[in-house]
């Protein structure tokens, strides 16, 4: 193929892979942020999203497109129901200590994975598509569903960026991550705050696992990848910032996409890791964060 | 920390050593075998600890330390039929040059993108090993043979895949270590790292060039992993890329916080307890994870500082 | 089968001093009178234990569930006939985690915690790799169903041994006639970028070239890659077949993205099973396969002509004519490996039944034994074909399937002869001090 | 006599607001020195600046006759330059005694002073009135006994220059006593550089007094004289009540 099309099917690959980690990244970052947890179970939430969109969807009789939309629905709610408890059952009662949190989102990466793959099996399972329609581009074939995916994560972003902007949801989460304390004082009840924050940092996890399974399969062990880059996204976007989360999503998806034209595969993975490795060395605090606080 | 009386604590760390001691000649077999492995990793987890329970600095890379170690001491020994002392030697000096370079550019950062910048230069390190795999053997690795396994000493000649020779080896690189830690924490660098923790900016203000001292802990903490890699190596055999995965950076952590962070013994306890709820529960079920995570969110919440570091808040205040 | 011994018992470490001492004097025992010692031994109906080694947890665990079914109704089957020598099979299961560190401490616990007779089990090549030593330094034989090429490398030592599933060397080097007289002559291989994948790097193209057919690209994929679309404008235009091998969940992501990419004007493409066992041939995405050809171990459907062995085999392992699950359709089994189960239990019990095994001092008579084998029949004990044995790198050659997708089913189309897949063996493990 | 410690030109800016503007500045050995001014006027930021806690934008700092400016914070302690903060900033989990066996053990390897570590932290806790509390965790030391101790780790320091910045806020007035004989104690080894809002102890402790505003020095002289000044007062007595 001529380097022009490889180029392009490169870019589109990257930002499929931009769109669903920017959906998870920002979850994580929200939970990071506002409540200064290091949320290890967070790819967890995502591979849970991804099974129970397989079990909904299996459940669901008739077009796929009923399935997969009671997925996108449903997935997310139940995620984000067991996340809160999760979270008023144990990390509340560690009163949000860095080092306890570590370990116990730990021990929910076990119990999750390991309910998983007792009550779903070891297998990797597919979800079919809502639709599938193949669009022929002059040089090779792309799935439109994979086009879907990227329009559906940015349209969630901006639904995000709008509720943390412009509610008054979005300006108690801010002024809780801003300073607790102070916000507690003001009578933000910092406390249900956090409750909702973690809940809602493993919907969005859930939504991008449930939009990624018809292109993947969902699988127990699926959740340690999105965790991984997550964390590198979050802190190399700048703590806290939306805008820094997409693009460091974003940039990663690419290069991710487009150094593997120029290089041998894992050589393009080690390359691309210490470049990024580097650029959080010299910029410490991320792409947009800031140095203080 | 306090000058006080040195007595009781190396009792106490002697007295742990000659029970290890002891327990070689009672324990069954298998847990005679498990607790050499145990020990050997638990120096990985005192290594982790330098830095994460002493100076504070949490890394999410320290799989790269410990394969360094491994790979240092495994490739010699398989490429270059070097002898143990040589391969164990060449380990140690693998860990120290790697972690002189990972600390130089990863001091610069603190906090999370600290831990962030070590986890993905273990990332790098991990997919180096399986993109040279025809020298490392990718991730399948390589076995190190029987045959190369045997420490010469003088005319006499230890066979490190004896149960005996193994357990007392790991013994031995075990109490080093365990006395090292001890006379560092006790010492005035001890102090300084502690202090380095405790409010970075004001150990500055007492005259401390704190990027040298966390330099200086990360190179020893570095080195001290590279140690139980490059023994684990020799002593059992296996040298693999799953060594060096990020599951191996975070089991350091988990085994140090479960022990407890800044306590001398806190690792060893901690790899002890996983391992053997891991061995237990397995029996019992196929769903051993689900019990081991359930025990981690018990401890967590009932020992919030670690078995040990709960043990001397409550009880026992003088535990280094 | 049970699951558990004792954990923490204090008693055994006495216990083991005597049976030590009792071994000792029936040695003595032994040299003055054998015949009586040998006689009052068979009659002993203690049960011959062993340790299988599990892919429960980690990424093996689908594989893990099926080699376990299997393992059972192999036991099963030979406790129904009498056992091994007059004694009962009984299976002692250690989850090895799918990890190497964790496989080789397993090995260590049934050497020394369940003092199995031998230990038996599991596919992953790290952890036959990562166990290899334990098993050599514990002296107890280690029967592994993996596939991979390490055993047949010399590379291990001379505990360990693979006689129940050829290795994929010998596997790769038999698909190279039909590749290369059905398929086409310009192959483009994908593979993942790890060990399993290089033996397909190193092994097809020197086998390919005899057959008068050439490699023109090899595209490697990273470990850790969920999404190949990427990867696929490498494959040149004037490629004829693409001959994939992918391993782990992604697989499926793979061949429909392979689907996506080519619609239905695609080269010809030859697959390894190992890409979609445990996985339905007909999830959605897959249709792409539609015509094309795999390898397979044993096959996954029933076949026309299926021998009374293999019905036998497929009935008490408890896989229907499609290979999943009796009463479970969705349920899809991992064929093509976990007749290897079946096999080499079959084989230990041979090996067994030859050296007049009678307990853990006879590991070495066992090793012996084994190595002396040489040929194994077709039959209810080797359902998927005959095998020969090479003592000298324990390993067994046998024949392989090639199938065509039709139809939503795998229809075996060629079975290679176990003559294609014999190559020079790259050491000697008898030399080895046992 | 050489001064200890001058400045020239010593500038620092924080986006556009120059906390301090071209300032020159002398300070004699043996003095105690108080710099006062409005909040705001730059005082903390400059006695940063001489500490190294700050990097100046422009200017040069030199202290017994070398050129320090770009030395980095930790080097100019070592020379003997300590700096004592505003905000209580001991080790909390720490006990009195490491709190200062740090300082002490520092002066140690420097060489500069002889000894145990700690004949050394006893001393210093001694001076301080702290000795009887050497193992309490500082953390759980009162208010008054955290600024002492604050204290006493600048002074384990052995400086030629301590710089002191608002020591006495939070004191009781029994406590500031105290405090007042212990800085006239120090002064008899060391140059004092106090930054202090409290009048009657500046008065009763300075030499000389410097005063800051809007980063820049609008006057110095002895304590009586800043007292005289039109200028001071309209900048700075005047708008405090």
């Amino acid at each position: 193929m001529h380097f022009g099309p490889h180029l392009l099917l490169a870019a589109l690959e990257g930002l499929v892979t931009s769109a669903v980690l920017a959906l998870t990244a920002l979850g994580l970052s929200l939970v990071f942020g506002v409540m200064r947890v290091v949320n290890v179970a967070h790819g967890e939430f995502f591979m849970l999203g991804a099974v129970l969109a397989w079990a909904i969807s299996t459940a669901i009789s008739g077009h796929p497109a009923i399935g997969f939309l009671a997925a996108l629905v449903l997935a997310p709610l139940i995620v984000g129901a067991i996340a809160l408890v999760a979270e008023r059952l144990v990390l509340r009662r560690l009163n949000y200590n860095p080092e306890a949190t570590i370990v116990a989102t730990i021990g929910m990466l076990y119990i999750i994975q390991q309910l998983a793959l007792t009550f779903y099996g070891p297998e990797a399972r597919p979800v079919e598509p809502p639709f599938s329609y193949r669009i022929l581009l002059p040089w090779f074939g792309y799935s439109g569903y994979k086009l879907s995916v990227i329009a559906t994560s940015a349209l969630l972003l901006v639904a995000t960026w709008l509720v943390l902007t412009r509610t008054k949801i979005g300006l108690v989460m801010r002024a809780t991550q801003y300073d607790s304390e102070t916000a507690q004082a003001f009578g933000i009840p910092v406390d249900r705050v956090y409750g909702g924050v973690f809940a809602l940092g493993a919907m969005l996890a859930a939504i991008a696992a449930v939009l990624i399974v018809p292109i993947s399969q969902a699988h127990y062990l699926m959740g340690q990848d999105p965790l991984l880059l997550s964390f590198i996204v979050v802190i190399i976007g700048g703590l806290g910032s939306l805008r820094g989360t997409v693009v460091a999503a974003v940039l990663i998806g690419l290069s991710d996409g487009i150094i593997s034209v120029f290089f041998s595969p894992t050589l393009a993975k080690i390359i691309a890791t210490f470049l990024v490795a580097m650029v959080l060395v010299f910029r410490p605090h991320g792409l947009f964060g800031t140095a203080s606080r | 920390m306090t000058e006080a009386s040195p007595a009781k604590p190396y009792a106490l760390h002697l007295g742990v050593i000659a029970l290890l001691f002891a327990l070689s000649f009672v324990l069954p077999d298998y847990h005679h075998g498990l607790l050499a492995r145990i020990m050997v990793l638990a120096v990985f987890a005192m290594g982790y600890n330098m830095l994460f329970g002493y100076v504070g600095l949490l890394s999410l890379g320290h799989a790269m330390f410990f394969s360094a170690g491994l790979y240092g001491a495994g490739l010699t020994v398989y490429h270059l039929g070097w002898n143990v002392p040589a391969a164990f030697a060449a380990g140690l000096a693998c860990g120290a040059l790697l972690a002189l370079v990972i600390g130089l550019l990863a001091l610069r950062t603190t906090g999370v993108a600290f831990m962030i910048v070590t986890m993905m230069f273990a990332q790098v390190f991990y997919l180096v090993i399986l993109y040279f795999a025809s020298w490392t053997g990718g991730d399948q690795g390589l076995v190190v043979q029987q045959a190369a396994r045997v420490l010469v000493l003088g005319s006499a000649s230890l066979d490190l895949t004896n149960p005996t020779v193994r357990y007392m080896s790991a013994l031995a690189l075990f109490s080093i270590v365990l006395l090292i830690t001890l006379a560092i924490v006790r010492s005035r660098y001890g102090r300084v790292l502690v202090a380095i923790r405790e409010n970075e900016e004001r150990t500055k203000m007492l005259g401390y060039d704190t990027f040298s001292n966390k330099l200086i802990a990360v190179v020893v903490s570095g080195t001290i992993c590279a140690a139980s890699g490059a023994a684990y190596a020799l002593l059992f055999g296996y040298v693999g890329s799953s060594f060096a995965s990020v599951q191996y950076s975070i089991l350091p952590l988990l085994w140090v916080l479960l022990g407890g962070a800044a306590t001398t013994l806190g690792p060893l306890i901690g790899t002890l307890f996983m391992y053997y709820v891991i061995d237990i529960t397995s029996g019992f079920t196929s769903a051993y994870l689900l019990i081991v995570g359930i025990a981690l969110i018990l401890l967590v919440l009932f020992f919030p500082k670690g078995i040990l570091g709960s043990i001397r808040q409550r009880w026992l205040g003088w535990l280094p | 089968m049970t699951d558990k011994n004792g954990f923490f018992d204090l008693s055994k470490s006495t216990l083991s001093r005597r049976t030590a001492l009792k071994g000792l004097a029936a040695g003595a025992g032994l040299a003055v009178a054998p015949g009586f010692v040998r006689y009052s031994q068979a009659q002993s109906s203690a049960p011959v234990k062993i340790g299988f080694q599990s892919h429960r947890t980690g990424i093996g665990a689908a594989y893990g569930r099926w080699y376990e079914k299997t393992t059972a109704a192999a036991v099963k089957a030979i406790n129904d006939a009498g056992g091994i020598n007059g004694r009962p099979v009984e299976v002692v299961i250690e989850d090895d985690g799918t990890d190497p560190a964790r496989g080789a401490e397993v090995v260590g616990k049934f050497a020394t915690q369940h003092k199995t007779d031998i230990v038996f089990g599991t596919l992953f090549s790290h952890v036959v790799i990562g166990s290899a030593p334990a098993a050599g330094e514990a002296k107890i034989p280690y029967f592994v169903v993996s596939e991979g090429h390490h055993v047949a490398s010399t590379k291990l030592n001379r505990y360990v041994f693979q006689p129940g599933i050829t290795d994929v060397k010998s596997q790769i080097q038999s698909m190279a006639p039909w590749i290369a007289a059905n398929a086409g002559k310009k192959v483009t291989q994908i593979f993942p970028d790890f060990a399993f994948g290089y033996d397909h790097r190193d092994y097809l193209p020197p086998a390919l070239k005899a057959q008068g057919a050439d490699v023109i690209a090899q595209i490697a994929i990273p470990p850790t890659e969920s999404s190949f679309t990427k990867y696929f404008p490498q494959i040149p235009a004037e490629t004829e077949v693409i001959y994939h091998v992918m391993v782990g969940p992604a697989v499926l992501t793979f061949v429909k993205e392979l689907g996506e990419f080519y619609g239905s004007n695609r080269p010809q493409l030859f697959g390894f099973m190992d890409s979609l066992e445990a996985t339905d041939i007909n999830s959605p995405g897959l249709e792409f396969l539609d015509g094309s050809h795999f390898w397979e171990g044993s096959p996954r459907y029933a076949q026309p002509d299926d021998s009374a062995a293999q019905k036998a085999y497929r009935a008490a392992v408890g896989i229907d004519d499609n290979g999943a699950a009796v009463g479970d359709p969705k349920d899809v089994s991992t064929a093509s490996h976990m007749f290897g189960c079946w096999e080499t239990l079959y084989v230990v019990k041979k090996a067994m039944e030859d050296a007049g095994y009678k307990g853990p001092e006879d590991r070495a008579k066992l090793v012996e034994a084994t190595e002396a084998l040489t040929e194994f029949a077709e039959g209810p004990e080797h359902p998927q074909g005959p095998k020969t044995f090479n003592g000298k790198i324990h390993q067994c050659f046998g024949i392989q399937n090639i199938s065509k997708v039709e139809g939503g089913k795998l229809k075996v189309v060629h079975k290679t002869k176990i003559e294609d897949g014999l190559y020079e063996p790259e050491g000697d493990y008898t030399t080895q001090a046992l | 006599m050489m001064p200890l410690l001058t400045t020239k030109g010593l500038s620092r800016s924080f986006g556009g607001l120059r906390a301090v503007d071209g300032v020159d500045f002398a300070l004699m050995p043996g003095e105690i020195r108080a710099v006062i001014g409005p909040n705001g006027a730059g005082k903390t930021t400059f006695v940063s600046l001489v500490s190294g806690r700050i990097q100046p934008s422009s200017g040069m700092i030199v202290f017994d006759g070398a050129d320090i400016t770009n030395l980095p914070a930790y080097a100019r302690v070592r020379l003997g330059v300590a700096y004592t903060f505003q905000i209580t900033s001991v080790f909390a989990n720490l006990s009195a005694y490491d709190n200062v066996a740090l300082p002490v053990q520092r002066t140690l390897t420097d060489g500069r002073s002889k000894g145990a570590v700690r004949t050394g932290v006893m001393a210093a806790l001694e001076r301080t009135g702290l000795a009887a509390r050497a193992h309490m965790p500082a953390g759980q030391l009162s208010y008054g006994h955290q600024r002492l101790l604050e204290v006493a780790m600048g002074l384990a320091l052995k400086p030629r220059l301590l710089i002191l910045d608002e020591p006495t806020q939070g004191l009781a007035d029994s406590e500031i006593d105290n405090f007042i004989q212990l800085v006239r104690e120090i002064a008899k080894s060391a140059t004092v550089l106090l930054i202090e809002h409290n009048m009657p102890v500046i008065m009763q402790l300075a030499d000389r007094i410097t005063v800051f505003n809007a980063g820049k020095i609008l006057a110095e002289g002895t304590p009586k004289a800043i007292r005289e000044n039109a200028e001071v007062q309209q900048a700075y007595l005047g708008t405090t009540p």
